[in-house]
Parts: structure tokens; C-alpha cells; sequence
């Protein structure tokens, strides 16, 4: 037992409501308290959902249990007579998982045909969302996945996009175009968007797509062991890694097409991927080499997410524009080997792997980086200590469900995440003007118009309107070792460094004057510590 | 169906769906009560629904949490939660923690009453808090929350006639309704709950409780069977309607008449603009929050044709004199949603007053909503709630008015597979 | 004489420099004392140009005054040495236009053609940025676009698209695509990227498309006079307005193509305008009618800036997302009469016409507007006053000068537009809770944890991570009349309205107080105030 | 080409152009003198100029601002500024306006001594500051600034042996100088400009004034003769060479033989990953802020190829040090930015130091570059200057090196019409 505020993962439950909400025809019934069915507004409020989802819960309460009653049956009746879904998933909830009922009775008691229905019963102790979505998936794959015949053109099919995944519309919007660009037809998406009978037509494509670790992996590696489907399983995160995309689903592809006898796609001139098929497909090649982006090189970042995202983030950062990783990390134990293996030679030290939100926040406000790229939680972490972040997967906000097109996918998705790296960072020249005036510059403002300072600094420190919080003032005090005193002028002196580095100088300090013997910080050590320590 | 006094008949269904099970109370409790609490005993999916539900407020270290209960607890015998209690303590120094049980523990049946006890100290009880989904909706965990403070307030005197006020409302609306009171010669306890745990309203023989809030009928029961207090019988106190007989009848359980009927008049004389626009439109109440009540009879009598005025609990006696008022209008208690949604097809209502849940959708089938949950979390009370509970109820359909003509086989166009 | 700390429009020098540096093949020679080609940096800085933009300047020194001498024909023959452009441009800057100087003589000094030569001498204590680009662009289609024949297919120009225009790359994006879609070639855009020979074609197109009031509806003026060339001057901002575009762009076309025998083009489905070409081509219309964005019906909006942006973002607030506009302005005085005929019934007073930033902040700082749109020194002035700002025009900082997609045009740009009000402004049930609960749900925290509360406001009110600051305390007093005093019980029952709308509390209930004869505002009028207001 | 002692040639021509005009000068001044305000008699130009230059820094009120001069000012015989002055004084309470020149009103033959004479008063005096691109460039009008101040640094009495630090440095940079000096027993007078208005430094016959920038040729010179000071004649204290040469020349000024070799040596050593990269390294600076001498000079000594050294401005005697120490190198003055853009193509450095204007256009024709404005930026100074300073010039080059190779035929098509 442990006392949990915020997760980074859904239950079982949101995992199977997340593919059945992503398809036609498809319909959920909870087993499980009143209230359980609260997971319904995530897709009406964040992706404002204009029919109802199909999810029905069928209540248990309290009086129920006591009578041995259950409302299985008739609920499962309501739904046939309601909605005639082509099928139902049935789940337990965490509470009723313990009672042990018998559901595939409980469901046989609806008289609606067996052939319609599924119970997809997880320990819902031991597994969470993704696991459960993947799971599902595959199930429903192999249920409905039916030999046949290859398209006769080149075509694809999208697996494992999902309903609340990461942006993503927007991420299969962008594979679509490059897709078109290349000339090859999109067979089936999977699970979004797809009804029962799209599933049968998996096996018409040459290829499966399945860019996202966390979900439709497991159902690609089933179409590839019982059909001979080959797989494309990287996701294009970064100008480089889409090039890469790009040049293997044409391999991919030419060899499907050469056992056909179809000849073989060619990469087109590269501007064609642009959004007017004229100029360059992105802009981050140009832009990581302009001048002001020079100041990226010495920003440290630090990585924390689900497994695609952490992955393609780490790289993207480090080889595309030049950043400093400084550590990294996932929640999705599950995935830890595979993301220790793609990040080899990412990372100074050990690929974090928790699911406890306040370790991570814990390791930010030590490092207290540059820049932190992670999920919703992180954002609030950072917010506390005035560190740039910005979010780069689940579990994320409503703001993270927009109109635009803001994918993170291919050379579209390179730009957006270039410009909300930059827009979160400090940036160059304005950072050393800071660095270089400090607070000092500000404090008369301060003191004399009231909200002036706030401005001032924000203006000069993020140049994009995110105003940092002036509360630093006592976050940054008191969590150092604790055993180490500052005499007065040496605290003064370092009022003069700028409040958003001050309390990684005030640690480096410290760590410099132990080493060296030193048992207080006086002006002279502070001094001596910021020569040696370069400033 | 069944008959409650002044003939209004209930239609009671199989469910209330699309709700929030009793531990959403969270919300507004902990901020209401300022240095509690709040610790639910639950699993991955409390945890996960208040993330959802209250994912708005994320802080590094909010004001409540939940003791999961992981798969290696489901073997153990009882829940130990005493390093849980040393953390929340540590970091955040309430004077009371409230024990929220769930489901899951529930099932388990964990000795809730003894936890709470054992974990008790004298500086900081461990109030527990029945609040699961299989037994409590959404509001109603705050009369658990109340009757587990019943007894931390003092008793009251006999003689000593005051009227506290029953139910959580902000410290603005607390202040009107306050002054209100003493305005009209009423001398004023408090409220339960006030916003600090040791300032909780002393209750005895002589004090009369108002409740302001229709879901809180288990604890005016129980300080009624305990302390032998008055529990007032009137309306609530929402809308110009409302808010008179409130009034009215509160003074009269003080032996003072006040007439208020000008003030009622006047105050409907200032929501006109919006009384007009309701006049006739057809409103469609389903299940969400439990004030439907009081706000079906608030529409009813500001002109509009309440069509379906459903609840998730309705207590016959709690609810009579909101119930008397309604007589001619479809009431409903634990309505199942898949009929009110065969029904809202059918009647095409011009307002439905819904859930977040089920909002959207609704919307998408070409309806105006209004979220249930704004009644929550908007300032209705008494007289000066009348501009804000009349304009709720307005502004969508004004809104509505002024968008411009929707195809929605162009613009919902794979806004979503299930859309299609 | 003024004190002026920001202005709005740049100089007449800037306007010319945004026309040539958008052109192939043209340079600008400034003659002006050093320091006066400041403006390159915005070009290579904000526009990132890999290339030197094609403008130097011909260095007027104080010692040269004096013995009146002359660099600008040597300059000249520098420029025409290294780098052989097909047209200079000469400038005067503010202080040598003093110097009445004959700039055709000295260039003609210079050696150089006469006829690759062009003296632009505006006044530049009379013409600003945009008049100076519109007239020097019009100058340029005079002088260069030729008679000839009109192209076989349906074609069109794309006029006034200049060198640091507001999103404008993406604009021009989604201005091609929709063409594209619509079956019509672009002939040329300029001046953003025509070479001479280009501006000669223009004649060439069936129709032009000349969207920015600022820049370049003269010049589509000029060539529908001597040319008889239709033009639409719409911007297409917004759903209905781009509908309403789209069918004016078919319609004439149509009449152009019907006095050519060539068939008609028609209104493809509307969803072959979407990024991928299968859904709805624009968000807004299913997001304005949802639950949350009902909140926005009561929201108040404030409108500053040029005069295509700030009619065309008035509009679609009220228009389409609903909100209520309680004032606009432009800082054009030349096109105020345009816009407001455009707003004609939109807006519930004067239009706001100066180009005095400190006036439009006074206007934010009275009404305390929900939004407000406006430039870069809007924004700067809101965040003081925790006013939500997004920027709809230039001024604009490094942040408008992005590398992803996010037009204002077309319907791709609706949905960027709508998501920024939406992160701008406090969210609707969050704006609930807030309402509800005031400061005080937060109190708690502040006097517990350092950091927290700006935590806790930050993520209920806004939402998007941009926190509000908690600097009002001190701003929100002392602005009232001033001539109205509160008892200190109406003082603290004033504190429990939430921090970001007691200021307007305050002035209204002052106003209430005064028009019912108080002399002081008591609990009992704070009260009175309330209920006659409505809460 | 002129001569100068020790034989260097420095070529000169005819133009600096890509920097900015003396006017820059506020974006540093105004923050290093906290109760100043900084009044630009200018045009429209003038506060474009400012606000592209220092738009990072857009406060509702800041501290400088413009007095403008539109078309109707053109044909008044002298501006009337009395009624800006209330405006400023009112919001800003300055101890000192400074009052800055600028290209039209020198044109118009504003007389801005008088002018500011006529404004002063004894609370508030109104300095005049020469800065129009007329005359001065970029970095060069803090000297008419630091001119300006000296009748408000107190005369110094004879026999009052300090060093007064020439030059505006950050507080920490101030900090460190003075406690170097200290430590090596020279007494310290302070700093001009100190951080406020009221503290300047006393300044008279026994005071050693010791340049820490190398654009303060001017009020050097006139501190020299007004209070008979003596200017300090070293290297200016960039790079371990530098700091060496300065504090070893200062303390032989207060009669202190003091041996920095192997201070010079640690602190080459700290950088030697930095000096190791860039040994041979081809580097061409062209003309902006004025730092290009010690620049280049520490850029020789640290084993790089100086291609070019060139500068807005070089004064034969103020800067004589650094010239002889730049022996070998091409040093120009007023470079045409024509013939270094042939050069830079001809000779391929492998860093470019330059201005905003030009940096990003040298990357598009495949260069590394350096802003030249990040070192006005950066604390450089002294012995704890070192590593910044180093790591200045190495990290475009050690970022370069982790890009991926850039094939500009595809990536810069279509960036912007230029580029084509």
C-alpha cells in the first residue's frame, strides 16, 4: 500500500474502453459500481465525442450483492435493444473483479447471441491501461483477422491508434499525407475508426504500420507470425528517424511488390512532403543550425514519459537539435528493456523506471534542468520550480485535444516539437541578459510599480508570454544538503546570480566547498568555487 | 410508482448511470473544509477518477490522496495505514483526516469503523467516510462527510435558539445567507461545516437546521434523532420562489413573520429578460448532481415546461415540500439512461440539464445543454443567486441563437469514428 | 513632441526593406547614417535568413556632412559589383531626407543604369511601414507588369504576401492548398518571393487575391484598372468567411472563365479541404456548440491591432465562437474608416483608433476584459493585469516566426485560431471553481508550502500552464474613482471574489454605490450591489 | 595603412555597417544605473531601432523611452521637453535623465547642451549624451555616457591612491574585480559607472583608472586631463594572458610586484579542452561591438588563426597593448562588409564572430558562427571569466560537430526567397 496522488497510467478498464471507444459497432458494458463509468467523460470532454460513446456500465450496488442479484443480463438486453451492437466487450471492474463472479454465464443469461459478445476479464490489480488496450486489440484482431487476398496496389494498414492517444489525429493525419505522398493506399486504420469488418481486412495490406509501443505491437506481431505480414514498428519522431520511416516502408513495400511482380515505389524529391509541395518538409534541419539555436547545445534536458515518446523525444533532442540529455526515464515498466536499448549511449546514467510521480519531480528538482519533456504531471513539477517543460505524452490535459494540426509524427510533427522545445526554453540572448544583470536589473523596478518586475522578467527570460513564477525565493532555500552554512555575504553574493539557476549554483557550491574541506561557504570559497566551476 | 403527499407520483427506474459515484465530494470538500484531509482507501480506479474528475487541479501536493490498494493488499487482512498517516501529516499538518472507504475495500469488507478508530489520535481524528459508488452518488458523500463531523460539534444548550445552516457552500454565500438571517431577527449558529474543523456549529433542543442543500437528509436525521434538533421543512433556497418560502418559513420557526412577498416579486421583475426566454421551453432534467429538484421547480415556476425531472435519490419527506411543488411534472429516481435518451429523442426538449458525461453527445444530437455540474460550483443560493441560477440556465440557449447554422454531415465529419 | 516607448508600425525604411527583401533579384541601398540597417537583424533573426537579405547601406557619417561628400554613388557601384541585382531601390532614411538631397543625381553618379535603379523618397515623418511597403509594391507592379495574355487554365495572383507578415508563410500555405483543391493555379505571389519577371506576369492571371488591407490592395487596385482585372480583397479568417471566400474565388473565376468558353468550376465536398481530405475541414463549428465552449458566451473580448486582423478577429469571436466584443481598435488611422464599416454592428462603441500604446493599455486596465487580442505590446500589458492576451498581428516577437503550420487563414486557420483563444482564456468549469471558491480554497495552501498556490491557481483558472500571476493585489486597488471609501468589513468581503475579477467588482459596485446616493461602500451596499448586479 | 607602435598594420576602409548605432548603449546602461532613466531625442527610426533591438525587453513602462520628433516638431526652432520630463519624473522618480542625441535632431542642429542645461534641475539633472550613428557607434556611447557622469564623481583628494575600474560591469563582475584587487592589495576606488547615480566613484590626481572595456577611450582621456588620473596602460582583462597582463600592470601602478605566471598557467590549463579545439582553428571577426582587439588577442595566444580582426574603431594609443599583441594578425578598421563577405568566402574560416545581422546568413552559406553581442552578454571578465570566454568561441564549433550532415539543397529550399 502507498499513498498515491496522480498516476501516469489509466486502469484496465480505460484500456478497453479507450479501443472500444476508437471503433464502430463496438460496444463496452462495465461490471461495476455506480460512478465507474466516469472514464465516459474523458472521451466527451476531451475529445468532445458528438454521439455517445459506446460504453453502458451495469450497475452493482450494494443492496445487489446483498441479494445475490446482478443486473448483467438485463443490461447486456438494454444495449442489444438500444444500440444492436456487432459486438460487446464485457469487463469487470476492479471491485467486482474480486467478487469472482462467473460473467460468461452472467452474459449466457442475456439470451444475446455468444457470438456477440466478450468477456475481457484482466486482473485489474495487475494490469493497466496500455497493457489492457494492446491486449484487447490483439484479442479482437485475432477474432476477426481473416485470410485473403493482397490489395492488388501497394497499401498499409495503421495499427494501434487510438482514442486520447497523444495527439492523435493530427500524428495519423501526418502519416496519411506522407503515405499519399509515397503513393501507398492506407488498407485499414486499427482500432480508430474501424469496425468489425475492417479487422477482417488486415491481411489485405503489404504492411503494417505500428509506430506506438505501448498499443497495436502485440496485434502486428500476430498479423506477421499468422499471415507473413512484414512490420514497420519505429515511429518518426524527428526529421532523421522519418527519413529513415520513409526509406523502410519503400523497402518494405518493393519487397511485397517484388514477389507480385509490381514495380517498385521510389522516394520522391523531398519537398513533395511538404504541406504545399513545394519547399523544404521541415524546418528543423535549418533551424537547429541558426545562430540563436547555438545556445541549445549547453541546455540540459531531461525526459520522462511513456516509451514512444521517451524514446523519440531523447533522440530527437540530442541529435537533432544538439541538447544535453541529462537523464531520462518511463512509467511503463513493461517497456523499460526495450526503451534502455533504443536510448544506449543517450544517457549518463540509468534509465529511471517508476510510476510514482513524486520521484520524478523529486529528480527534477535536483537537476533542476533546462528543459524537461514529460507528461502532465511533470508540467505541474516544474511549474513549482520555474523549469521550462513542456508535454510530450499521456496522461495530459484538455489542451492537449485541440482543433490545429500539431502532430509529433514525421517532418510536420519535427517542426511542431521544435517550436514547443523553443518555445519552452529560455532563449539565447535573453537568457544572458539575465544571466548577465540577474535580478538586479529588475529589483528597482520592483520596487517601485507593482507587477513591473514579473513583467520585466518574463519578458526578458522566456520571450514567449509564459511569465516564470517570481516564488522561487524560498523553494530554492533549504534543499540543499542542509549541513552546509552560508555566511551572509556569500548568501548576498548570491543574490546576485539570477534566481532561476540559483539554487543548482547554491548545490554546486556546496558540493565544491565539501570537497575541498571547506565547512561554511564564505565569500571567498563561493568565489574560488565559481572559477573552478567555470562561473 | 409510488405516492408521496400532494399526490406527486415517482417513477423509480433500475439506475442512475452517467454520475459520479460519492467520492467526486472530494472536489469541494477538502476546499471547503481548509485544514482537513481527505484519504480515500481505494484502488488505481479511485485514484484514476479523481485525476479525471478533479485533473484540472493537479498540484505536486494536493490536499487529498488515495492509500492504494495494490494486488499484494487483496491477501492481507486489514489495511495497515499507518506510514500513509505519518506522510500526510508530515507534509501537509491537517487537524482532521477523513477516511473515505470504496468500493473495492468495501467488498473486501474492511472494518472501516475500527481503521478510523485505531488511527485516531487526539490531535488528528480519522473521521470515517462511507462514500463508495456501491452505496453513494455523487453529492450524497457529503452528508457522510457531515455525519462523520456530527460529533466534533458542540452541544448546544437548550434555550439556546439558533439556526444552523446545513450543507457546504463558499464563504461568499455563506456571508449573504448570514446576514440574511440576521436581518430578519434570526440568530445564526453556523453552518456545518464551517471552513475549519474546529470551528464545526454547536447543534442542541433549540437549534433549528436549514439545510441549503438537498442531499444531505442522513445527517439532518441523525442530529434530529441525536441532538434533538428542529429540522426545517420548506423549500430550498434557490430562485425567487425558493428563496421566499425559505426565508419565510425559517422565520416562522423563530416565531417572527416576515412577508416577503415584494422581494419575491422584484426578484423575479429582475430576471424577466431570462424568465421570458424559458417561458414554455421545454426542459429536461436527467440524473446527475441532486439539486435536480429544486431546480425542476424553479424552472417550473419561472415559466418553463419541465418534461423530466429525474434524480438519483429522492427522499419522500427530506424532498415533500420541493415534490408538492412539482405536482404535474415527470418525476423520476434512478432513471435508467438508455429510456431517457429513447425519451429526449421523442420529446426534443429545448434544454437538457445534463452531466458532463453525457453533455457533448447530446449536443452532438442537436441539443442545447447546460452542465449539471455548474449548479455546483456557481453561487445560487438565496437572493442574490437569482441573477446567476436564472442566467445558467439562459445562456445557452441565447448562445445558441447567435451560432451560426450547423450541416452535420459536414462539420462532424470524423470528429470521431463512433460519430459516423 | 511625445514620450514614446513602443510604437506599432515600423518606419517607412522598414516598409521598403519588407518589399525587397521578399523579392529575388532586388536590393535596397539606404542612405543612412550607421546603424539605420538595424532592420537586416529582423530579417536574419526573426525570419532566419540563410541568404544576406538584399540591403546595405550607403553610411552617412557626421564628418561627411560636413565636407559634404557623398558615398552612395561608390556605394551603388559596390552593390552593382558584388552582387549584380536587377533593381536597387534607394532610400532615404529619417535624418539625410533632411538633407533634401538630390538622390537621383547622386545616383546617377553612380555609373549604374538608370533603369535598375529606383529612388523610393517617401517621407518618412509622414509614412509608416505599411503605407511605405503598400506603395512601394504598387510602384513595382507599375513599373514592371506587362500586357499579355491570360492563361489557359483558371489561375490567380496572390498579392501583398510580404517579408515579416503575420504567420505568413503559413497563410500563403493554406491559401495554395485550398486552390489547389479548388482546381486553380496560382500565376504568382508577390512580392514574397517574385523576381522581376514575376511582377511582369501578373497581368497574365484570371483574378487577384489580394487579402492584407495593408499591403498590396492598391496594387490590385492598379491592375483591375489598367488591366480590368477582378480582385477579392476578403481575408478568409474564420469558417464562414473562408465559405464565403471559397464561393467568391468560384464565382469569379467562373465569369472569367465564361467570356473564355472554358467550363465552370464547382464547390468540391467540403472535406477535400481537410489536412487529409476525408473529415470536416475545420474544428470550430462542432467545438463552439460544445458543453464548455458555452462558457465563452459570456466572455468579453477586446480587439486591437492592424486593420485586416483585428476585423477579421472580431468577427469570428462573435461570429463564431460566440463571445461578447466590448470594444475594438486599430493603430491604422488610414484604414479606420474601413474597418469601421467592416464592424458595423459588432462593436458597442467607438472604434479605437491610435497608435499610442500606453492609451490601449488604459482602456484593458478599466475594462479588464476576459481577452484580449491584440500585438506583442498588448500581450506585455495584459500579463501586468493577468488580462488573457493572444497575439493576432505585428507587432510581433520571435515566437510569431515559428517553423510548423499555424495559419490564420483558410480553415486550417480557424482551428489555430480558436485553440489560442481557448488556451488563452480561463477555462469554462475551471473559471467555475474559481468563482466558487475564490482565493480562499487556496489560502491554505499558501501559508503551508512555498510555491503552491501559484500552483493551485495556475492549473484551475488557466489550464494551459500559463500561470497568472498573483501580482494584482496591488494593481487592483487605487484605480477605482478614487473618491470612494470601503469599511473594512466590505474590504474583506471583497477579498472573497476571486483575485481576477475584483477589480471590476470594485469599480462596479462604486458605481452602484454612487447612483443609489452612498457615500461609502458598506457590507450593506457591497451587498445590495450583489444582488442587483447579479452576484 | 597606418603604423602604430610596435609595428602593426591596421588596414582601414571605409564603413562598419551590420552594427548598430551608439543607441544600443541604453539596453545596458539603463540596467547598470538602476535610478536612471535614458531619453532619446529622436525619430520614429530611433524607437523602431530600440524596440527590435532590445524587443526582448518590452515592459509596459521602462526606464527609456523616446522623446519623438514628428513632422510638425521639424519646423520648431528647439524641442520643448518640459512636459515628457513631468511625464517621466512622475512615473519613474530617475535621480539622473541622461539625455541622448541622435541623427535627426543633430541634422536639425539641436543644440542639446543648452537643451539639457535648461532642463536640469538641482534634484534632477539632464545629462547630454552624444550617441547619434552620425558619430558613434554601438558600444561607443556608454563613453559619452561615462562622459557625462564625470562632473558627478566627486574629485578625489591627492595623495588618495585607488583604482576607479572604467567600464559597466554586472554586480558580480563588480564584486569580483574588486575583491581580485584587494587581494593583491591595491585599494579600490570603485567603479564608473557605480549602480547608482549618487555613489559614483571619487576620481583625482592619485587615482589609476584601469579600463575593463576597450570602448572608453574618450573619458579616459578627459579624466586624465580634467583630474590629472593616470590611465592604467595594459591589456584589457579578458583571457588568462589578459588578466595576467592587467593585474600585474595595475599592482605595478600602486608600486605591488606581483608573479601571475602560474595563475596564468592554471587557469590555460582549466581551458585546455577549449584551447586544444580551437588551435589552428581559422577565425574572422568581423566589426561590431568593439571587443574585437582583446578578442582576437586572446583568441592568437590561445593558439587560433586569426584571419581577421576588424573594428569599428581602434585608437592607437588607448588600445596600443592589444595591438602589439595582435602582431601578425590583419587588423582592420571600418571594414566594408562587401570585401569581407569575398574574403570570408576565399579564406573559409571555421568561425565567424559577428553581428545579429549577419550571423544566421553566414550559416546559410555554411559557417560557424559566434554572435559577437554574447560576449557584451556574458561575464568574461578576469580570472572567473576565463572558462565563459573559452567556452564562448568552442561551443558553435562542438555543436556543429553533433548536428547531422545538412544537405541545404533540400532543407533550405524555399526558407526564404533569397535563399533561392
Amino acid at each position: 500500500m502507498r499513498l498515491a496522488f496522480w498516476l501516469y497510467e489509466g486502469t484496465a478498464l480505460h484500456g478497453i474502453s479507450r479501443v472500444t471507444n476508437s471503433m464502430k459497432g463496438v460496444h463496452t458494458v462495465y461490471h461495476a459500481p455506480q460512478g465507474d463509468d466516469y472514464i465516459t467523460a474523458t472521451y466527451t470532454m476531451l475529445e468532445r465525442t458528438p454521439a455517445f460513446p459506446g460504453l453502458s456500465i451495469s450497475v452493482v450496488r450494494g443492496r445487489d450483492l446483498a441479494q445475490g442479484v446482478s443486473r448483467l443480463p438485463s443490461t447486456l438486453q438494454q444495449v442489444e435493444h438500444h444500440y444492436h451492437p456487432e459486438l460487446t466487450v464485457i469487463a469487470p471492474s476492479c471491485s467486482t473483479a474480486l467478487l469472482q463472479e462467473d460473467l460468461h454465464q452472467l452474459a449466457a443469461h442475456s439470451g444475446v447471441p455468444q457470438e456477440k459478445l466478450l468477456v475481457y476479464a484482466l486482473n485489474p490489480f495487475r494490469v493497466s491501461e496500455n497493457e489492457s488496450a494492446d491486449g484487447l486489440f490483439t484479442e479482437l484482431v485475432k477474432r476477426y483477422a481473416a485470410p485473403q487476398e493482397k490489395t492488388a496496389a501497394p497499401s498499409v494498414n495503421l495499427l494501434g491508434f487510438t482514442s486520447l492517444g497523444f495527439h492523435l489525429r493530427a500524428n495519423l493525419t501526418s502519416l496519411r499525407r506522407m503515405l499519399q505522398t509515397l503513393g501507398v493506399t492506407v488498407n485499414v486504420v486499427a482500432p480508430w475508426g474501424a469496425g468489425i469488418d475492417d479487422l477482417g481486412k488486415l491481411p489485405a495490406a503489404w504492411l503494417n504500420i505500428a509506430p506506438y509501443r505501448e498499443i497495436g505491437t502485440t496485434a502486428a506481431g500476430y498479423l506477421a507470425d499468422k499471415f507473413s505480414m512484414p512490420a514497420i514498428y519505429e515511429a518518426p519522431i524527428g526529421v532523421e528517424p522519418t527519413l529513415a520511416w520513409l526509406r523502410s516502408v519503400i523497402d518494405q513495400i518493393n519487397r511485397v511488390g517484388a514477389e507480385r511482380g509490381v514495380p517498385p515505389i521510389t522516394m520522391p524529391k523531398l519537398h513533395n512532403f511538404s504541406l504545399d509541395g513545394i519547399n523544404a518538409p521541415s524546418g528543423v534541419p535549418w533551424f537547429a543550425r541558426t545562430a540563436d539555436m547555438e545556445s541549445f547545445s549547453n541546455k540540459r534536458a531531461f525526459v520522462f514519459g511513456d516509451a514512444t515518446h521517451t524514446v523519440g523525444i531523447v533522440k530527437f533532442l540530442k541529435d537533432e537539435l544538439g541538447m544535453k540529455i541529462i537523464g531520462a526515464g518511463t512509467y511503463l515498466e513493461q517497456h523499460a528493456d526495450w526503451v534502455r536499448k533504443e536510448l544506449e549511449g543517450y544517457l549518463p546514467g540509468e534509465l529511471m523506471v517508476t510510476d510514482k510521480f513524486q520521484d520524478v519531480s523529486k529528480v527534477i528538482d535536483e537537476e533542476m534542468p533546462d528543459l524537461v519533456c514529460g507528461t502532465q504531471m511533470e508540467r505541474h513539477a516544474c511549474r513549482k520550480l520555474d523549469v521550462p517543460c513542456m508535454v510530450i505524452c499521456p496522461p495530459t490535459h484538455i489542451e492537449n485535444h485541440l482543433l490545429g494540426y500539431y502532430p509529433f509524427f514525421g517532418f510536420d510533427g519535427s517542426d511542431v516539437i521544435a517550436d514547443r522545445v523553443y518555445l519552452s526554453c529560455k532563449l539565447g540572448l535573453e537568457k544572458h541578459l539575465i544571466d548577465f544583470f540577474g535580478d538586479a536589473g529588475l529589483e528597482y523596478e520592483e520596487s517601485t510599480s507593482s507587477g513591473e518586475p514579473h513583467e520585466a522578467l518574463s519578458a526578458v527570460t522566456t520571450g514567449n508570454g509564459h511569465a516564470p513564477h517570481g516564488v522561487t525565493s524560498e523553494s530554492e532555500q533549504g534543499s540543499g544538503e542542509g549541513d552546509m552554512i552560508w555566511t551572509d555575504d556569500a548568501e548576498t553574493m548570491l543574490k546576485k546570480v539570477p534566481f532561476f539557476v540559483r539554487k543548482k549554483v547554491r548545490k554546486n557550491t556546496e558540493t565544491f566547498a565539501r570537497e575541498n574541506g571547506a565547512t561554511q561557504v564564505s565569500v571567498e570559497v563561493f568565489r574560488q568555487a565559481k572559477e573552478s566551476l567555470g562561473g | 410508482m409510488m405516492q408521496v403527499p400532494g399526490d406527486v407520483q415517482i417513477i423509480k427506474e433500475d439506475n442512475v448511470t452517467h454520475s459520479f459515484c460519492g467520492l467526486a465530494c472530494v472536489g469541494w470538500m477538502y476546499q471547503k473544509i481548509k485544514d482537513s484531509f481527505f484519504l480515500i482507501l481505494g484502488t488505481h480506479t479511485c485514484a484514476h477518477f479523481l485525476q479525471n474528475a478533479l485533473g484540472m487541479m493537479i498540484f505536486a501536493k494536493p490536499r487529498f490522496g488515495i492509500a492504494l490498494i495494490e494486488e499484494g493488499d487483496l491477501s492481507k487482512s486489514e489495511p495497515t495505514l499507518e506510514e500513509i498517516l505519518r506522510e500526510i501529516k508530515a507534509d501537509h499538518h491537517p487537524s482532521v483526516i477523513f477516511l473515505l472507504s470504496s468500493c473495492t475495500p468495501e467488498v473486501m469488507k474492511v472494518d472501516f469503523k475500527g481503521l478510523a478508530h485505531h488511527l485516531s489520535t487526539p490531535d488528528v481524528p480519522v473521521l470515517f467516510v462511507p462514500a463508495s459508488g456501491l452505496v453513494y452518488n455523487f453529492t450524497q458523500a457529503e452528508d457522510s462527510v457531515l455525519h462523520a463531523l456530527v460529533p466534533f460539534c458542540p452541544e448546544a444548550p437548550a434555550g439556546e435558539k439558533k439556526v444552523v445552516f446545513l450543507g457546504s457552500v463558499n464563504d461568499a454565500t455563506a456571508d449573504d445567507l448570514r446576514a440574511e438571517a440576521e436581518e430578519l431577527g434570526i440568530a445564526v449558529g453556523g453552518f456545518l461545516p464551517e471552513s475549519r474543523f474546529d470551528r464545526m456549529p454547536a447543534i442542541g433542543p433549540d437549534t433549528v437546521l436549514a439545510p441549503i442543500q438537498p442531499y444531505l437528509s442522513r445527517v439532518a436525521v441523525k442530529l434530529a434523532r441525536e441532538r434533538g434538533a428542529r429540522v426545517l421543512n420548506s423549500l430550498f433556497p434557490f430562485g425567487p420562489d425558493g428563496t421566499r418560502a425559505f426565508w419565510e418559513d425559517l422565520a416562522r420557526e423563530f416565531g417572527i413573520t416576515v412577508d416577503l412577498r415584494d422581494r419575491e416579486k422584484a426578484a423575479w421583475e429582475k430576471i424577466r429578460k431570462q424568465t421570458d426566454m424559458l417561458k414554455g421551453k421545454k426542459v429536461f432534467l436527467t440524473a446527475d448532481t441532486m439539486l435536480e429538484l429544486p431546480l425542476g421547480r424553479f424552472l417550473k415556476n419561472a415559466g418553463a415546461d419541465v418534461v423530466e425531472c429525474s434524480s438519483a435519490y429522492i427522499n419522500k419527506k427530506f424532498h415533500s415540500r420541493e415534490l408538492e411543488a412539482l405536482e404535474g411534472v415527470r418525476v423520476v429516481e434512478q432513471p435508467n439512461f438508455h429510456r431517457q435518451l429513447v425519451d429526449v429523442k421523442r420529446i426534443k426538449p429545448d434544454l437538457i440539464v445534463t452531466s458532463l458525461m453525457t453533455a457533448n453527445p447530446f449536443v452532438g444530437h442537436g441539443f442545447v445543454v447546460k452542465w449539471s455540474m455548474e449548479f455546483m460550483l456557481t453561487s445560487i443560493h438565496s437572493w442574490s443567486g437569482v441573477f446567476p441560477l436564472a442566467n445558467l440556465f439562459v445562456s445557452p440557449l441565447q448562445r445558441r441563437s447567435l451560432l451560426p447554422a450547423f450541416d452535420e454531415e459536414v462539420w462532424l465529419e470524423g470528429v470521431m469514428p463512433s460519430a459516423e
